[in-house]
């Protein structure tokens, strides 16, 4: 509830930051610390220091997953403020108002990682959505912006009515809202079923799973590049938690029902990101199938649904996010984003594609990176449940795919000639850079310093 | 009313909004029916809401309450929905001056 | 006096050390010194050998166990040595005999550079080296050692002269087809193991003594063995290389063919007869291999034109009389005729040496002819070495062949008839090869004419000792029908080799026998001398085609196995590999490029088609959910 | 305590050579850092014999039950003794080659030894895969950016192909893991877990495929020859001296006695297939024009003896492989620093452009040779030991009836290895010089000197072989016993 | 049949006209006025079902306001005339086929499902009063409603960002 607060809070005053201050770097910071600030706070509560007492009437439950999963968000949004704040100041006039949104995004995506009560996921993910149709068209003289945020939008309008259907639906079996009373059904009825697969659907669509991802290349690939390396990572896993939140609490006693159609959606989103990224040209595009792929990884946990998944959802929100954010953050810096575009650049940018590579690895999860030890989890998690082998070798293999696009960038960067255009990097971008960097690989090596934080 | 009425009325105004996403090239009209499709997720609420109260209004008198007040909720969003849609929609018709969505393909493989 | 026998591993260690210092020094060292040291290292372990011999002689052997070469949980291999009667006289031979070829070699090899006069003697050295661990060998082990051993050596000395491709192609030959016996070898080794677990002689003996090797393993051992020895020893159907192998120095062809090598396998059947005695089935496959091998190879060496090559083949023929010795169970006999053979073909094969040196390296007998008056010494050590191998009484060859004879004859008439005509062939075509090269007229150009001289003393003394030796060195095993007593050695063996149990042939038949056959090669010999004492070239045809093509057996070898394994493996690689596995590899590959193509027009950018295959799927899940699942 | 050594020397002076900027000082650095891996190595085998010195665990991931644990054992010695052995001959044989960017060059070839070292000391499944892929990423980039021209692709195939392989192995261990008593990841609890015949079949498999990948069995060996073919020869004797090995050790540490009813089961399959690859892969190798290609395909031959000899399981041959491994390893390593001599010095591997070499350059054509006709198992040679006892153990092998027909094949492979090698021999060092050859020069002190340490080694471990056995002893009884004691197998045994 | 049961009826026909009126029109303009003709009767079943609020508050939002400025739009973009060009006939067919489809299955998946008996209350029942509504609104969904300002407030930064020409 701190955090929620806060980040509403923190809106509402970047909104006036933009109006006051005239300085960029002012709002910039104001942005920074406010982000650290909201971190801190939701250390706090994580604590037991929790500044607010609100009843909601059991509308939201702050436990340690989604406290500890706000923690993941807030410290990925915060390095990507570090690495990415001036590029966001590039887009377009309204540089304080994107602040606000993100400030927005977070607090949606507070309601949707603690929901208790279908009304607060339908509005934490409409405050999520809104703002980032929005985002997604604020470079508003590029056409490609101007689509993705159409399309975006018209598409994302469809699935919340689709979402809206299946909570009506599910209303009338059940007769509330709650996600407890939702899974004391004993006998699911047609009307509950069907309201479960509309959600399953439109959450589907949230995360970007297949067929429901359709608007994610167009999108990411139209939005500006910094608003897409926090939808890519942000907002994405934010989704998830929904997701696994919904269904692990919501339909949890109607896993046999959904268990099935949760494998084949994770075998068709891991099959069509990863093989529809090999053929990709644009290292942004390739990203944004590779979210997808990355999503049908992460839909390993939600097939599983156990204590490996939770464990294992929470590392791969964070293992996903630096790594992407990292790479997105490099992204932005360069001029071509072909793959071509990146020939050459550890002649000229060393620290930049060590570091790059670093992230890509972790993505493509070889060990040693934080990507590894997520997707071990998810693996592992899928392999306890003993059912539906099938699946997990599936993803094994798609997961070779991955190494495949992932590879490529890497081989531009080492292996072949080529002068990648001027490159300006701050001191502080490339500190980061590192630190992320480090980072990953810690927490590749001791994952535990992060899961320790969900049992103590 | 036996609730299978209002349920198969809402789905079928629910189906017709999807078929007119699917068929119409106009952004506005999708998005009309779009919000089609939302009302009659409104109407099978209150249905529900009416069912549900007419079943345990007995016991709790406000039961079903909870489905209006998420109708409401739903308007709530919808309206915010439309000042962005349409905000994006103008954006959009300045730009291409069209509101065809076949004009969106820039963005494609 | 005990202690020859305790230090016997000085024997294999002198030219051990011999090849170590040759090899390594050949930059460093002069010339003279390299053949000192080369021969006498040699010469130390012939002495050392007699030393063996005539401890071995008083009745001591001795297995020593040095230390574990390989011992891996049950299976324990010590590199032991073994000396006893048989190892004993081979070491003999091989160090005498060899010895004698060192010093030839280092006057005939003294034109080589420094450099190489050095390599060739450690070579030489490590030959002898191999040939000695193959004998002293306790175990199968050891002497397989030995034998690969040899098998190198004669790889790297025929492939000497290693600029000259065809040498190196023979050198491979000559390796390759050992090999393919070496792996019988092997084979054999293994399924001694599996059955005794253990590859001492010892042991292997014992335990076939006990009966308990069952008839197939003995029979699949004993052949397995015998086909390791086929390769050795150049028997059907691995002799090919041997004729070859005439690519290395001349004295190297002495030492392969009369000291070392070629008798591996007539040794290692020898050791082993207590195994061969056992398998019937065996024993006849040898004599009937070794008979053929004999038949085959004469009948070849009456057409060959080469000095060299002749020689090659008689010695292939006399190594298939072993073996019909060994298949008939006369072992000693095959010791014995190892032994004459080494005197009269180091011999016969010096002496072509000699001819070749005086000849500046000319090796046609085509284009030789009269040569008896320039090297009277060659010749009539030449002379002696033809009489010995043709077999006529007192000479060495006389002996030992009759005794094959004479088993082969108790064993059955066929194969002495077989036998018979074989050495009268060889008679003949060792005559013709003496009469072509010696007698008549000079046949080459004239500055070979103008070349012509008799060789150095170091040398012609070789020859004259191995002269002395095959025409004394019969008498060892004079036959029992002759001399009461005068087989000294089946007596010498007895204790290695169990005496022959034949059913005896009366003294008379033996005498008949004898006379049979020496009143016949001595027809043979004048028939010779009358055909070629005036030689005039000319071309061979018909029948004589295929004999100096060799029956074309390399050609079929060629045919059946090189050509179509080559093809094959040209065909895996260039299509099974290529296209099949790598294509299957490279296939998944682009199966993904593909769909990634496909699957990527999906994407259609179209808004009306995203959500139309949302609803699809809605459709497919809302299906199955309600209406198919179960 | 000594096996942490081994990793982390190789681990840190690997990291810190990234940031040393002069070539030569890197050069003489990663020398030095790998000789001081091979004194570590040597203190184990010889001073520090006690368990207490060879045993190391540390906690780690202790919610999954995984612990930082290594220990050297007789495999693991022998092992280890390779991958330090090889890296100073590696380095001092290529101490004339110009590598651009050397600290990475020198750093990354560290780091692959530290992994290398992982896989052979882990005691416990997950550690064991991260070494595993640790060795593997350090190769993957050294492939490609000192590489031949087609290094790119060829490289990422191999990456890709054996990554596949890894992955599914991955699965396997996760199921395993799961049926482990006390759900760990170590591998005593490895040896312990319940998994019926049908589980055990596909676990066998998915396990297998990635060791196959890795040694390369047939069919899965394309990766190899062209990955042998366009590395950097440095990385090439360490893929195919060191690496190659995992995949061997692999099976031997992690399949055998963690399947053994499934490796008992479907060991006919594997041994036919290995088999199978022996004589595709000789025939190949007789066909092959290109020194580094031959040498691979070659390679091929040898390990899927290895393999053929593993699913003999007899203890004779266990021990053969595992020191057949490290002569292997020597061997082959000595191959490739010839070639890559030749390479260097004529620009060109094709046998055919090469010739008479032995005359201008005797002592590498001596030097060449021994190592050759070491590589063909000439006895007095390490591999003869080697291979002697792998036939053996094929042939007494008390699991399968074919075990005649096994040797039988396999031994043709003795014959066609002869024939390539020897071919090799003619027809680059023997024979007339041609116009390639006719300026050359003989080999240099360190490549003599690399050289001589592998003929020594190569006589040593020959003639007297029993130290190097008896490293191995323990190990290769529990290996073999893993599967022979089993009741449910012991029944069926062909005694 | 009673009165509620005919205007039940009445109003159904007319909303499902209504709406696939809105679908199938070519004018952009009967579209908008088609929807508002559903809207209302879909008010007008608010009030069947005595949810007086919510009838009013459609009324006024949805057919007032919202559809006011979907009209505007339009009207601003001149797009009352029929500019819609024509949409490949198949397309149009496939999307009518799945969606009736969709509907057939939805109907036959739902006609059984575990509240077929139930009934929904017709004009009784006060939970849909402004009273009832607004209690319960500002008692128990007050964190929800405080919520939903931070959308408005999104939206409208929203507006502005996208809406303002620079």
């Amino acid at each position: 509830m701190n955090a929620l607060i806060l980040s509403a809070v923190l809106g509402v005053i970047m909104m006036f930051s933009g109006v006051m201050l005239k300085q960029k770097s002012a709002v910039r910071n104001i942005a920074i610390t406010g982000l650290f600030l909201l971190l801190v706070v939701n250390i706090l509560e994580m604590s037991g220091m929790s500044f607010f007492r609100i009843n909601t009437a059991g509308m939201m439950h702050f436990d340690r997953f989604s406290l500890l999963f706000n923690c993941i968000v807030f410290f990925s949004t915060f390095v990507y403020l570090l690495l990415s704040a001036r590029d966001i100041e590039k887009t377009g006039n309204y540089y304080a108002e994107y602040f606000t949104l993100i400030f927005f995004i977070l607090c949606g995506v507070i309601l949707v990682s603690s929901f208790q009560s279908l009304l607060i996921l339908f509005l934490g993910i409409e405050i999520i959505s809104i703002p980032l149709y929005i985002l997604t068209g604020s470079d508003k003289k590029n056409l490609k912006s101007n689509e993705a945020s159409l399309k975006y939008f018209l598409l994302g309008a469809f699935s919340t009515g689709l979402m809206l259907m299946g909570i009506a639906l599910i209303y009338g079996s059940v007769g509330s809202f709650s996600t407890a009373q939702i899974n004391m059904t004993e006998k699911p009825g047609a009307l509950m079923i069907a309201g479960m697969i509309l959600l399953l659907f439109s959450m589907s669509f949230k995360v970007s799973a297949a067929p429901f991802h359709f608007w994610t290349p167009d999108v990411y690939d139209g939005a500006p590049t910094v608003f897409t390396s926090f939808m890519a990572t942000i907002v994405k896993v934010a989704a998830f938690i929904a997701f696994i939140r919904l269904f692990g609490e919501a339909f949890g006693n109607l896993q046999p029902q959904w268990q099935i159609w949760i494998a084949l959606i994770t075998a068709a989103t891991l099959f069509i990101g990863n093989i529809t990224a090999v053929f990709q040209q644009s290292v942004k595009r390739m990203l944004a199938y590779s979210s997808i792929a990355q999503a049908g990884f992460m839909l390993l946990s939600l097939y599983a649904m156990n204590a490996d998944a939770k464990e294992g959802l929470l590392l791969y929100s964070a293992a996903y996010s630096l790594a992407t954010i990292g790479i997105f953050a490099v992204l932005i810096k360069m001029n071509d984003y072909t793959f071509d575009g990146f020939n050459g650049l550890a002649k000229y940018q060393p620290l930049l594609a060590a570091t790059t590579t670093i992230f890509l690895l972790s993505l493509a999860g070889i060990p040693l990176t934080a990507g590894f030890i997520s997707k071990f989890y998810m693996l592992k998690a899928a392999v306890a449940t003993g059912r539906h082998l099938w699946l997990v070798i599936f993803a094994v293999l798609m997961a070779a795919v991955s190494v495949y696009y992932y590879f490529r960038v890497i081989q531009a960067m080492y292996f072949k000639e080529g002068q990648p255009g001027i490159i300006t990097t701050s001191p502080v971008f490339k500190y980061t850079l590192v630190v992320l960097a480090a980072l990953i690989i810690i927490l590749g090596i001791f994952p535990n310093l992060l899961l320790n934080w969900y049992y103590f | 009313m036996p609730i299978n009425y209002y349920i198969f009325l809402s789905i079928a105004l629910f189906c017709i909004g999807i078929v007119g996403v699917l068929t119409r090239r106009n952004a506005i009209i999708i998005f009309m029916c779009i919000e089609l499709m939302m009302n009659a997720v409104n109407l099978l609420l209150v249905a529900f809401s009416k069912m549900h109260h007419a079943t345990n209004g007995a016991t709790n008198a406000s039961a079903g309450i909870d489905g209006q007040i998420f109708v409401f909720f739903i308007m709530v969003v919808a309206a915010a929905e439309v000042s962005v849609g349409l905000a994006i929609i103008v954006m959009m018709y300045r730009n291409i001056h069209s509101v065809d969505v076949n004009f969106l393909n820039r963005l494609k493989h | 006096m005990q202690n020859a026998l305790q230090i016997a591993w000085l024997i294999p260690l002198f030219p051990l050390l011999g090849f170590l210092i040759n090899g390594l020094g050949r930059k460093h060292l002069s010339k003279s010194a390299i053949g000192v040291i080369g021969s006498g290292v040699i010469l130390a372990s012939f002495v050392m050998s007699i030393w063996v011999f005539l401890q071995v002689k008083d009745g001591n052997t001795h297995v020593a166990d040095y230390f574990n070469f390989i011992s891996v949980g049950d299976l324990s291999i010590p590199f032991a040595f073994q000396l006893d009667q048989l190892s004993s006289l081979f070491l003999l031979i091989i160090t005498g005999v060899g010895f004698l070829i060192h010093v030839y070699s280092a006057s005939y090899m003294h034109e080589e550079k420094t450099e190489h006069f050095g390599r060739y003697f450690s070579y030489l050295n490590l030959f002898v080296f191999s040939m000695l661990l193959l004998v002293m060998g306790g175990n199968y082990v050891i002497m397989f050692i030995g034998w690969e051993g040899v098998g190198l050596c004669s790889y790297l000395l025929i492939g000497y002269w290693f600029k000259k491709a065809e040498y190196n192609k023979a050198a491979n030959k000559a390796f390759i087809m050992n090999r393919i016996g070496d792996l019988a070898f092997l084979i054999a080794i293994f399924w001694i193991i599996k059955k005794v677990g253990n590859v001492n002689y010892h042991d292997v003996f014992q335990f076939a003594g006990e009966n308990k090797f069952s008839t197939a393993d003995i029979t699949g051992i004993t052949l397995l063995l015998f086909v390791g020895a086929t390769g050795k020893s150049a028997q059907i159907p691995l002799y090919t290389w041997l004729p070859d192998a005439m690519a290395g120095p001349t004295p190297v062809s002495a030492l392969i063919h009369a000291a070392t090598m070629v008798t591996a396998g007539i040794y290692m059947i020898a050791r082993s007869n207590v195994l061969y005695s056992l398998s019937h089935t065996t024993m006849n496959i040898v004599a009937i291999v070794g008979l053929a091998t004999a038949l085959l190879a004469a009948t070849i060496a009456l057409k060959q034109n080469d000095i060299k090559k002749v020689l090659a083949y008689s010695t292939v023929s006399q190594l298939g009389f072993m073996f019909l010795a060994l298949g008939t169970g006369a072992y000693v006999a095959a010791v014995f005729h190892v032994m004459t053979h080494a005197f009269f073909k180091a011999l016969l094969f010096l002496g072509s040496g000699s001819v070749i040196h005086a000849m500046g390296g000319e090796q046609d007998i085509r284009n030789m002819g009269g040569l008896s008056k320039k090297l009277s010494v060659t010749y009539f050590t030449f002379l002696v070495g033809c009489i010995a191998i043709a077999g006529i009484p007192p000479f060495s060859g006389f002996f030992s062949k009759d005794a094959i004879l004479l088993s082969a004859f108790e064993k059955s008439p066929v194969l002495y008839g077989i036998a018979l005509f074989t050495a009268l062939l060889t008679a003949f075509y060792m005559f013709r090869l003496l009469f072509i090269t010696f007698s008549g007229k000079f046949r080459g150009t004239h500055e070979q004419e103008h070349h012509l001289h008799e060789s150095p003393a170091a040398m012609t003394i070789p020859l004259i000792i191995l002269a002395v030796l095959s025409i004394i060195g019969g008498f060892v095993g004079i036959p029992e029908a002759l001399m009461h007593g005068g087989d000294k050695l089946s007596a010498f063996l007895s204790p290695v080799i169990k005496p022959h149990e034949g059913t005896p042939v009366s003294h008379s038949t033996e005498y008949g026998l004898m006379a049979l056959s020496t009143v016949l090669v001595i027809a043979m010999i004048i028939a010779a001398w009358f055909k070629f004492r005036n030689y005039q070239r000319s071309e061979a045809a018909g029948f004589g085609k295929v004999l100096e093509n060799k029956w074309y057996v390399d050609e079929l070898y060629d045919k059946i196995i090189v050509n179509p394994l080559n093809k094959f493996g040209g065909f895996l690689n260039s299509f099974i590999e290529k296209f099949v596995i790598d294509g299957v590899v490279n296939g998944v590959g682009r199966i993904v490029n593909y769909s990634s193509r496909q699957l990527r027009l999906l994407q259609s950018g179209q808004v009306g088609s995203y959500i139309f295959l949302m609803v699809l799927s809605m459709l497919v899940v809302f299906v199955l959910q309600f209406f198919l699942r179960k | 305590m000594i096996p942490v050594l081994l990793i982390l020397v190789p681990l840190l002076t690997g990291l810190t050579s990234f940031f040393l900027k002069n070539e030569r000082t890197v050069r003489s650095w990663a020398l030095f850092a790998s000789l001081v891996t091979l004194a570590v190595s040597l203190l184990g085998l010889t001073l520090l014999k006690d368990q207490q010195y060879l045993f190391f665990q540390a906690e780690w991931m202790a919610s999954l039950n995984s612990s930082f644990s290594v220990r050297l054992d007789g495999m693991g010695q022998i092992l280890c003794l390779l991958n330090a052995v090889a890296f100073p001959l590696i380095f001092i044989s290529t101490w004339r080659s110009n590598y651009p960017k050397a600290n990475n060059f020198f750093a990354l070839m560290l780091l692959a030894q530290a992994g290398m070292m992982g896989v052979f000391l882990a005691m416990d499944a997950l550690l064991f895969y991260f070494f595993w892929e640790l060795a593997l990423i350090p190769a993957y980039f050294l492939c490609s950016q000192w590489g031949g021209p087609k290094r790119i692709q060829v490289t990422f195939k191999f990456f890709i192909y054996t990554f596949v392989g890894s992955l599914l192995m991955l699965v396997g261990i996760l199921y395993i893991y799961f049926h482990t008593k006390d759900t760990s990841f170590d591998i005593a609890s490895f040896y312990k877990a319940s998994l019926t015949a049908k589980e055990q079949t596909w676990l066998f498999w998915l396990l297998f495929i990635a060791f196959a990948i890795k040694m390369p069995i047939f069919p899965f060996h394309t990766w190899q020859p062209d990955t042998y073919e366009q590395s950097p020869t440095a990385t090439t004797m360490v893929l195919s001296g060191v690496m190659v090995k995992m995949g061997v050790f692999g099976v031997l540490r992690w399949l055998l006695p963690v399947l053994p009813d499934a490796s008992w089961a479907w060991g006919d399959s594997v041994s036919t297939m290995a088999v199978a690859g022996m004589i595709y892969a000789s025939l190949i190798a007789i066909r092959q024009d290109d020194l580094k290609r031959l040498v691979a395909y070659s390679s091929i031959a040898h390990i899927g003896l290895m393999c053929l000899t593993i699913f003999s399981v007899n203890n004779i041959g266990m021990q053969g492989v595992m020191i057949q491994m490290f002569n292997h390893g020597i061997n082959i390593i000595g191959l490739w620093i010839v070639i890559e001599l030749i390479e260097r010095q004529f620009g060109t591997r094709k046998i055919s452009e090469l010739g008479g070499l032995a005359q201008k350059a005797p002592a590498m054509a001596i030097l060449f040779v021994v190592i050759a006709l070491a590589n063909i198992a000439l006895p007095l040679t390490n591999a003869f030991v080697g291979e002697f006892l792998m036939f053996t153990g094929i042939f007494t092998s008390t699991v399968t009836k074919y075990n005649i027909w096994f040797t039988v094949l396999a031994g043709l492979c003795i014959i066609l290895a002869a024939i390539y090698t020897l071919n090799l021999i003619r027809k680059v060092f023997y024979g007339n010089t041609v116009e390639l050859t006719v300026n050359t020069s003989d080999i240099k002190l360190n490549e003599k000197l690399a050289l001589g340490i592998i003929v020594v080694l190569i006589f040593w471990a020959g003639i007297y072989s029993q130290p190097f056995l008896d490293v191995t002893k323990n190990v290769s009884t529990d290996v073999t016993n893993s599967i022979l004691d089993k009741p449910e197998i012991n029944k069926y045994l062909r005694k | 049949m009673n009165v509620t049961q005919i205007l039940f009826w009445f109003l159904s026909v007319l909303a499902l006209f209504g709406a696939l009126m809105v679908v199938t029109s070519k004018n952009p303009v009967h579209s908008v006025l088609w929807l508002i003709a559903t809207f209302f009767s879909i008010s007008g079943h608010y009030i069947l079902l005595n949810a007086q609020f919510l009838a009013i508050v459609n009324i006024i939002v949805y057919a007032g306001a919202i559809m006011v400025l979907f009209l505007f739009v339009i009207m601003l973009m001149n797009l009352n005339k029929t500019t819609e060009p024509k949409k490949n006939r198949w397309l149009k067919l496939a999307g009518g086929v799945a969606g009736g489809c969709l509907l057939l299955v939805f109907i036959a998946a739902l006609k059984s499902s575990e509240i077929t008996q139930q009934t929904a209350e017709v004009k009784t029942g006060d939970i849909g009063l402004i009273k009832n509504l607004g209690r319960e609104l500002f008692s128990t969904y007050v964190v929800p409603f405080e919520i939903s300002s931070i959308l408005f407030l999104s939206a409208m930064v929203g507006a502005v960002v996208i809406g303002k020409k620079e």
